[in-house]
């Protein structure tokens, strides 16, 4: 059985760890070995992994990168090691494509501008907005950001950004953040959080201010997202799914390890739009 | 007669009075700097649900932060602390369904003993405080990432847990009353019970303490199960709070927790400190914090502010006493 | 050696907060003399040499040395004038060689600006074979005895080529031979031109050796008087402003039942057989030279250190101390030699350290009661005439002998019925010990049993009942204080005595 | 009896010792040639900040600040790669050695507890990367760079072999240079040093700038690693490093320590990361297995020391001092 190599950027943060149960289960059906490493946040960590699978000579390494700059010259090792690398959940920067054998998984860029485009319906291209930020320099973070930002900038340019705040993905900052914000701003119209837990903090903020009428999108489609979508605490979100991330990074792994051809260079999976009409179609997997 | 020379040249009037309180408690002043600033850039800043806003932000850190004066005191100290509270966070939703006074009562016991495992490690073992917490910080967050898998715990917004952390008692938050409380309860204990002066002389000089029959062992045991206890009812309220818990937290807060006491003016060598300069070091923290996100400063910015005045508030402090020396 | 002035201090004058140590003190030093500082604790002696040693700034006055004036900033400038000093609490850094802390500051660099530590060895070596001393000089100092610590503190002043060292207290912490051999080495410093300010509480050490001996009080220098024509009496009535009549005050008490009694007691490697009883109103002296394991006895009885074997006997019950808390809610109290290291915290308050013992007590419904707290340490202030600004004061800021006062002070309040002393009046001035020895009289009015550790031989023979005398880790004479001359007692201190044949054994018939 | 001498004194080196065996009897990757170059790459980076915390905590001082410190030189170095490597990493090294400066003038002229300005200049630092870098990664263009690190000599990793230099160089001069000798006087006695004649201040400002230093040196190194420099490079790194050198016997107290004990403790951390990793041990668990190793070794550590100590006192102490006496008497 091939052997599949996995560098996960940390595990203790609740969307890895759903990615690992799916990753296990995903092993079990192909019938494949894989080692499973943890950077736990460090670049310099996750390169030494790196080094640590090419040097047990796996067969495909799939990598979802802490920082998709500095996994460089690792993926350039590997690469000449032979090594065939699917890059998951985090895209790298271009300039590394040449090392990749494909990119598998959600377009982070592409959930901002989802989002931006959810809210300039809601608010019918108009408003005040404020952002809360993940935790800064992390992928996400930084591409739901330019996302949004950008895509806002160009269909909406009546929206307005009035602050953006990094709340470090921890609910408890982004509560307190927003808490703060509405005595500031007194007519926020919509809030954006670089994902559901950061947006339902928001929500919970605004709701104990006595403020309704706002607008608060998130992304991921987590459980407490999911909910509060229902609930109508959230406008939306769109979903991503561990899952299907885990999924398909083990499927096209697998593919180049059965020495199957690859077509394409970007397999993305689906980030549906949820909203209060369809939040029942989905179930939360983080 | 050396005594008497010295009050002789004491002219006791008001201002000198006031000018005395100003430069022994340097940090004060620069908390009242520190809300001058706030109500002249901010309209906001000073109406009254800023003001709750601003207790209930530095309760958690406030709470925690008194334990954690004890455990300074007696001339230790606590890295485990974020571990502490991601635990009982997870631990504290996670047993939701055992119904509400049981699982607040598991949470506690489960701080408690990560607090007596500290202790038992430093004050009995005489294990360098340092390490030790730093390994069982180590261990603690294992064990809530073991616990919760890794996910996202999430409760119940709608339960009678959440009282605790949302609930209010008139325009009072909940979680303000609680630090108030535990700011009192906690002064009258570490300045008027045997508990309080052990800890004071523990950290004074531990060997003197033990050769006048203190149990230093056991006074450091008791500091470290009560920071381990405070850090637990920090978990309950902001897991009540937030209604969810997320399995890494508390990662951090440790250092937050540190550094309000610190900066409240308690000597990291032992010995010396109060809850109620401590009480004021967490308010100084949520304060600018609160500060900055109105005035919308750049995160970075933050940063560097945050770290430029942490240092002038201490050397404001000093400078004061200092200057009450001459 | 008559003659010119080596250093004249003019006016000198020094405020601590809330306390004005030094007011407009003179203080002349001649070539080649010893000039003693006597005065009470806190009188300002410490503070008026460490002004000389640049340690701290004077508020005003003129030094001048060899008839310039001088600034001295900052010890560095002390030490190129040739002023070195001996401090009170010994200046040493324990982890480093004895060849490194005598050249700290200064090594010897050989190649590569590295430093050369067999040079630096071997001048050691020369030093301190000078002095006549054979310490290895690659020896780390935490290794050393305080004795010996001592003399590489004088070979450190030596290698400075100090015309000037100035000693503070340096015998506080040696034995009878010790000081004599230290005193030898004055001597020979002496014939080399070598000035030295004498720092002591002992008179007879001060009378011994010094040429001059100035009295200082409440920061004044209240006379200089010339070695030769001084007297007990004299310096007493100079330094306290009136005479003490009885220095050793001794009252006869009746003893009582026996509280406290060891068996066999011993100590592997460190004591062995130890056997004495103590009773109701009685002083139990044990003596001995330095090294001589007294210290580690009682050290071992109150818990402090372990013990091997033995049996303890409380008020006739066996008893096994395993801590100084059992001791302690046993009525036992312990002044430790070690004032700093044991005997205070001193970051803290007088209060806090007076109250510590006594928390049970103070303690209502589980909170203590500061008004009882407050009231009973301001009487012990009162009471034992410890000198500090208020009770708030942290003890680190007051003159030893007041630091003493307030570790005594703190097992006064336990109501002990054995009170274990341990060097009780080093360092302290006369007044102090006779407020100590009166102390301690008052103790056993109350039938209290006190153990008197002291290694100064005529206070232990004027104050105790009788006398224990160790050597090496075992008793080696009994005696009762008033049949025994002062040289059996030192014969039985340097081994030469077998205990058999002294007057009586440990434990008395009843 | 003379064992337990050895063991007491060593003792860190037999810790280290119990678990390379275990893990080469428990992992037979460990022992190849590109493993061992991997775990000198993986420990060199902490462990070159790990010989400036050594000389800062036997001084008796404390720095929290060097992971900022850390990330700031990395940021520097790559960010101002289009001025030449050299100018970049030599601006890298001064600024990061600034802050250093600054630490030690903060703790030594207005007397501030150090680890609360550590703590002031951590954020602050934290807070520079940040908006340097625009609170994204950034990656340099020149290879040339990446090959300072990325490339072995011997089979060992060039960052392990500017560690090891390190350790030869700190090693003599905490012995033979004054440099050196001071910081054990200073942590040992400041009082003593003082009245000595030592510059405690200035000196101890040397030694905040030596930490920083050695932070800058890793920052350099890490960023020419990976060709890329992140704002979160070094979370906790200060608490592993300070852990690090406190596990090789170095007192947070001041007055003692050796950097080949840091060394020691320098390995010991990353070679029980390693071989977790090579056990294939879920990250979870290696957590819980580390903070356990750490809280035994300490104990151990605790128990011997003491036992060490009280030999020392009672049997050598009592009769070498008389002897001694009647010899020179
Ligand atoms: N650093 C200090 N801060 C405050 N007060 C001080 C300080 N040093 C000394 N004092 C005070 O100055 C006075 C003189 O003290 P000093 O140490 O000179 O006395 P001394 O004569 O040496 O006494 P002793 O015989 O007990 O050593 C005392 O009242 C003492 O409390
Ligand atoms: N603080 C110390 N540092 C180094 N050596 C010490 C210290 N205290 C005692 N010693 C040494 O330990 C040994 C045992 O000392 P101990 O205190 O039991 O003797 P002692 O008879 O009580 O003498 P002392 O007159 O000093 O009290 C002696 O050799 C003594 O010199
Ligand atoms: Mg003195
Ligand atoms: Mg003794």
């Amino acid at each position: 059985a091939p052997v599949i190599g996995l560098t996960m950027p940390g595990l203790n943060v609740p969307y890895f760890a759903s990615y690992i149960g799916a990753w296990d289960a995903a092993a079990k059906e192909y019938g494949v070995e894989t080692i499973v490493l943890d950077a736990q946040w460090d670049p310099a960590k996750q390169a030494s992994q790196m080094e640590d699978l090419i040097a047990s000579n796996v067969d495909v390494i799939v990598v979802v990168a802490t920082d998709t700059q500095a996994i460089i010259p690792s993926l350039e090792k590997a690469f000449n090691a032979g090594i065939p690398i699917v890059a998951s959940n985090a895209a790298p920067d271009e300039s590394a494509y040449k090392f990749l054998a494909c990119y598998a998984g959600p377009d982070d860029y592409q959930e901002g501008v989802i989002a931006a485009e959810m809210m300039a319906a809601a608010l019918e291209g108009k408003g005040d907005v404020v952002i809360l930020e993940g935790a800064p320099g992390t992928h996400p973070a930084v591409y739901r950001q330019k996302g949004f930002v950008e895509t806002i900038e160009k269909i909406a340019p009546e929206i307005k950004v009035l602050a953006s705040q990094p709340a470090n993905w921890q609910k408890a900052m982004a509560t307190s953040i927003m808490e703060n914000w509405v005595l500031k701003y007194p007519n926020i119209d919509g809030v954006f959080g670089h994902d559901d837990t950061l947006a339902v903090g928001a929500a919970d903020a605004a709701k104990a201010a006595g403020i309704t009428d706002i607008v608060i999108i998130g992304i991921g489609g987590s459980g407490e997202g999911l909910a509060a979508v229902k609930s109508g605490d959230l406008y939306g979100t769109n979903l991503q799914s561990p899952v299907e991330d885990a999924k398909l990074a083990m499927e096209k792994a697998v593919a180049i390890a059965n020495g199957e051809e690859i077509e394409d260079f970007f397999y993305y999976i689906p980030i549906p739009k949820v909203t209060m009409e369809n939040v029942d179609q989905f179930e939360p997997e983080w | 007669m050396i005594q008497t020379t010295y009050q002789e040249t004491k002219k006791t009037t008001g201002l000198r009075i006031l000018m005395d309180i100003l430069k022994r408690h340097g940090i004060f002043v620069a908390l009242i700097a520190l809300f001058i600033v706030g109500s002249l850039i901010s309209d906001v800043f000073l109406s009254p649900r800023n003001i709750f806003n601003i207790l209930r932000q530095s309760s958690i850190v406030g709470i925690m932060a008194i334990g954690m004066t004890f455990v300074l005191i007696g001339g230790d100290i606590d890295l485990s602390v974020g571990s502490t509270l991601s635990l009982c966070m997870v631990l504290a939703i996670g047993l939701q369904q055992q119904g509400l006074a049981l699982s607040i009562l598991i949470v506690l016991i489960v701080g408690i003993l990560a607090g007596l495992l500290n202790g038992l490690l430093v004050g009995l073992f005489k294990a360098n405080a340092f390490i030790v917490t730093l390994g069982t910080m180590s261990i603690v967050q294992a064990i809530a990432l073991i616990y919760s898998k890794g996910y996202h715990m999430l409760g119940d917004p709608e339960s009678a847990f959440s009282i605790i952390g949302r609930g209010m008692i008139g325009p009072v938050p909940i979680p303000v009353i609680i630090f108030i409380a535990f700011s009192i309860v906690f002064h009258i204990i570490l300045n008027n019970s045997k508990f309080g002066y052990s800890v004071y002389a523990t950290g004074g000089n531990a060997k003197a303490a033990w050769a006048s029959g203190i149990h230093t062992g056991l006074t450091k045991l008791l500091a470290f199960a009560l920071t381990g206890f405070t850090a637990a009812v920090g978990a309950l309220v902001m897991s009540s709070r937030l209604a969810s818990a997320q399995p890494s937290a508390g990662q951090g807060y440790e250092l937050d927790v540190i550094a309000a006491v610190i900066l409240g003016g308690i000597s990291l060598l032992g010995g010396r400190g109060s809850i109620l300069r401590t009480v004021v070091g967490a308010l100084f923290f949520a304060v600018f914090s609160n500060l900055m996100i109105l005035l919308n400063v750049a995160y970075p910015f933050q940063l560097v502010i945050k770290g430029a005045i942490i240092i002038c508030a201490v050397w404001a402090d000093i400078i004061g006493r200092r200057a009450l020396q001459q | 050696m008559v003659g010119e002035y080596i250093l004249e201090m003019k006016g000198i004058s020094k405020a601590f907060p809330g306390v004005q140590a030094l007011k407009r003190v003179d203080f002349n030093l001649q070539r080649g003399e010893v000039h003693a500082l006597v005065g009470e604790n806190g009188a300002g002696k410490s503070t008026l040499v460490k002004i000389l040693s640049g340690v701290y700034k004077k508020d005003e006055g003129d030094i001048v040395l060899n008839g310039k004036k001088v600034d001295i900033g900052t010890p560095q400038i002390a030490r190129e004038l040739g002023i070195a000093t001996i401090y009170q609490e010994l200046a040493m850094v324990p982890q480093l060689s004895v060849a490194e802390n005598i050249f700290l500051g200064r090594p010897i660099f050989g190649k590569f600006h590295f430093i050369n530590r067999t040079a630096m060895e071997e001048k050691a070596k020369v030093l301190l074979e000078s002095l006549g001393v054979s310490i290895q000089p690659s020896k780390l100092v935490e290794d050393l005895s305080i004795g010996q610590r001592q003399l590489v503190e004088i070979a450190k002043a030596l290698s400075l080529d100090a015309k000037i060292i100035v000693m503070d207290e340096p015998t506080s912490s040696l034995s009878q031979t010790e000081t004599e051999y230290l005193f030898k080495v004055i001597d020979r410093l002496k014939s080399n031109g070598i000035s030295i300010v004498y720092i002591s509480h002992r008179f007879e050490e001060i009378l011994n050796v010094a040429d001059q001996i100035s009295i200082i009080r409440d920061g004044n220098n209240v006379g200089t008087l010339s070695g030769k024509s001084a007297t007990h009496e004299k310096i007493i009535e100079l330094m306290v402003g009136r005479r003490i009549e009885e220095f050793y005050v001794k009252v006869n008490v009746e003893y009582g039942e026996p509280v406290f009694c060891v068996e066999n007691l011993w100590r592997k490697g460190v004591f062995y057989d130890i056997n004495f009883e103590v009773r109701e109103g009685e002083i139990l002296g044990i003596t001995g030279l330095v090294g001589a394991g007294k210290s580690e006895v009682v050290r071992s009885i109150f818990g402090l250190d372990p013990l091997d074997g033995g049996k303890v006997l409380f008020n006739n019950k066996e008893i096994f101390i395993k801590s100084p808390i059992n001791a302690r809610h046993l009525g036992i109290g312990f002044l430790p030699e070690t004032r700093k290291e044991e005997g205070l915290m001193l970051p803290l308050s007088v209060r806090r350290n007076i109250s510590i013992t006594i928390l049970d007590s103070l303690c209502k419904w589980g909170l203590i009661n500061s008004l009882n707290e407050v009231q009973l340490v301001e009487d012990y202030v009162k009471t034992l005439k410890i000198k500090t600004p208020t009770i708030e004061e942290i003890t680190v800021n007051l003159s030893g002998g007041n630091q003493q006062k307030v570790a005594i002070a703190k097992w006064l309040g336990i109501m002990p019925k054995l009170l274990i002393l341990d060097e009780p009046t080093k360092g302290i001035d006369v007044g102090a010990k006779s407020e100590i020895y009166a102390l301690i009289s008052e103790l056993v009015k109350n039938k209290v049993g006190v153990v008197l550790v002291s290694s100064d031989l005529d206070e232990v023979m004027a104050i105790s009942d009788r006398l224990i005398v160790m050597h090496e880790g075992v008793i080696t004479g009994y005696f009762k204080t008033k049949e025994v001359s002062k040289i059996n007692v030192l014969s039985a201190a340097t081994g030469f005595n077998n205990p058999q044949t002294t007057n009586f054994s440990g434990t008395v018939a009843r | 009896m003379n064992f337990l001498k050895l063991f007491a004194k060593h003792r860190v080196w037999f810790i280290l010792l119990g678990i390379l065996i275990v893990t080469i009897l428990m992992s037979p990757n460990f022992l190849t040639v590109r493993n061992i170059s991997n775990v000198l790459l993986q420990t060199s980076i902490n462990g070159i900040i790990a010989l400036g915390m050594t000389f800062l905590l036997i001084s008796g001082d404390f720095d929290l600040s060097v992971g900022s410190v850390m990330a700031l030189s990395a940021a520097l170095a790559i960010g101002l790669q289009s001025r030449g490597i050299l100018t970049a990493c030599i601006t890298a090294v001064v600024l990061g050695s600034a802050f250093g400066l600054l630490n030690g003038f903060l703790v030594t002229k207005a007397k501030i507890n150090a680890f609360i300005v550590t703590l002031g200049t951590m954020t602050m630092v934290r807070g520079i990367v940040l908006a340097y870098t625009n609170q994204r990664p950034i990656s340099g263009s020149n290879s040339s760079f990446l090959n300072l690190s990325g490339s072995s000599w011997l089979g060992i990793p060039i960052p392990a072999f500017i560690f090891f230099a390190g350790v030869i160089v700190s090693h003599i001069i905490l012995t033979y240079n004054s440099l050196g000798r001071n910081c054990f006087a200073i942590g040992g006695n400041r009082e003593a040093s003082i009245f000595s004649g030592i510059r405690v201040d200035r000196y101890r400002i040397i030694y905040f700038t030596i930490c920083s230093f050695t932070a800058s040196i890793a920052g350099i190194v890490l960023a020419s690693r990976l060709n890329t420099a992140s704002p979160v490079y070094g979370q906790d790194t200060a608490l592993m490093v300070v852990a690090a050198v406190l596990l090789g016997g170095t007192s947070l107290a001041g007055g003692s320590g050796s950097v080949i004990q840091t060394l020691a403790g320098v390995m010991i951390i990353g070679v029980l990361n390693n071989s977790l990793n090579l056990l294939n041990v879920f990250s979870y668990y290696q957590g819980l297995i580390i903070g356990i190793i750490l809280v035994v070794v300490t104990i151990l550590d605790s128990y011997y020391a003491k036992k060490r100590k009280f030999e020392a006192q009672i049997v050598t102490k009592r009769l070498e001092f008389k002897k001694e006496l009647n010899n020179g008497t």
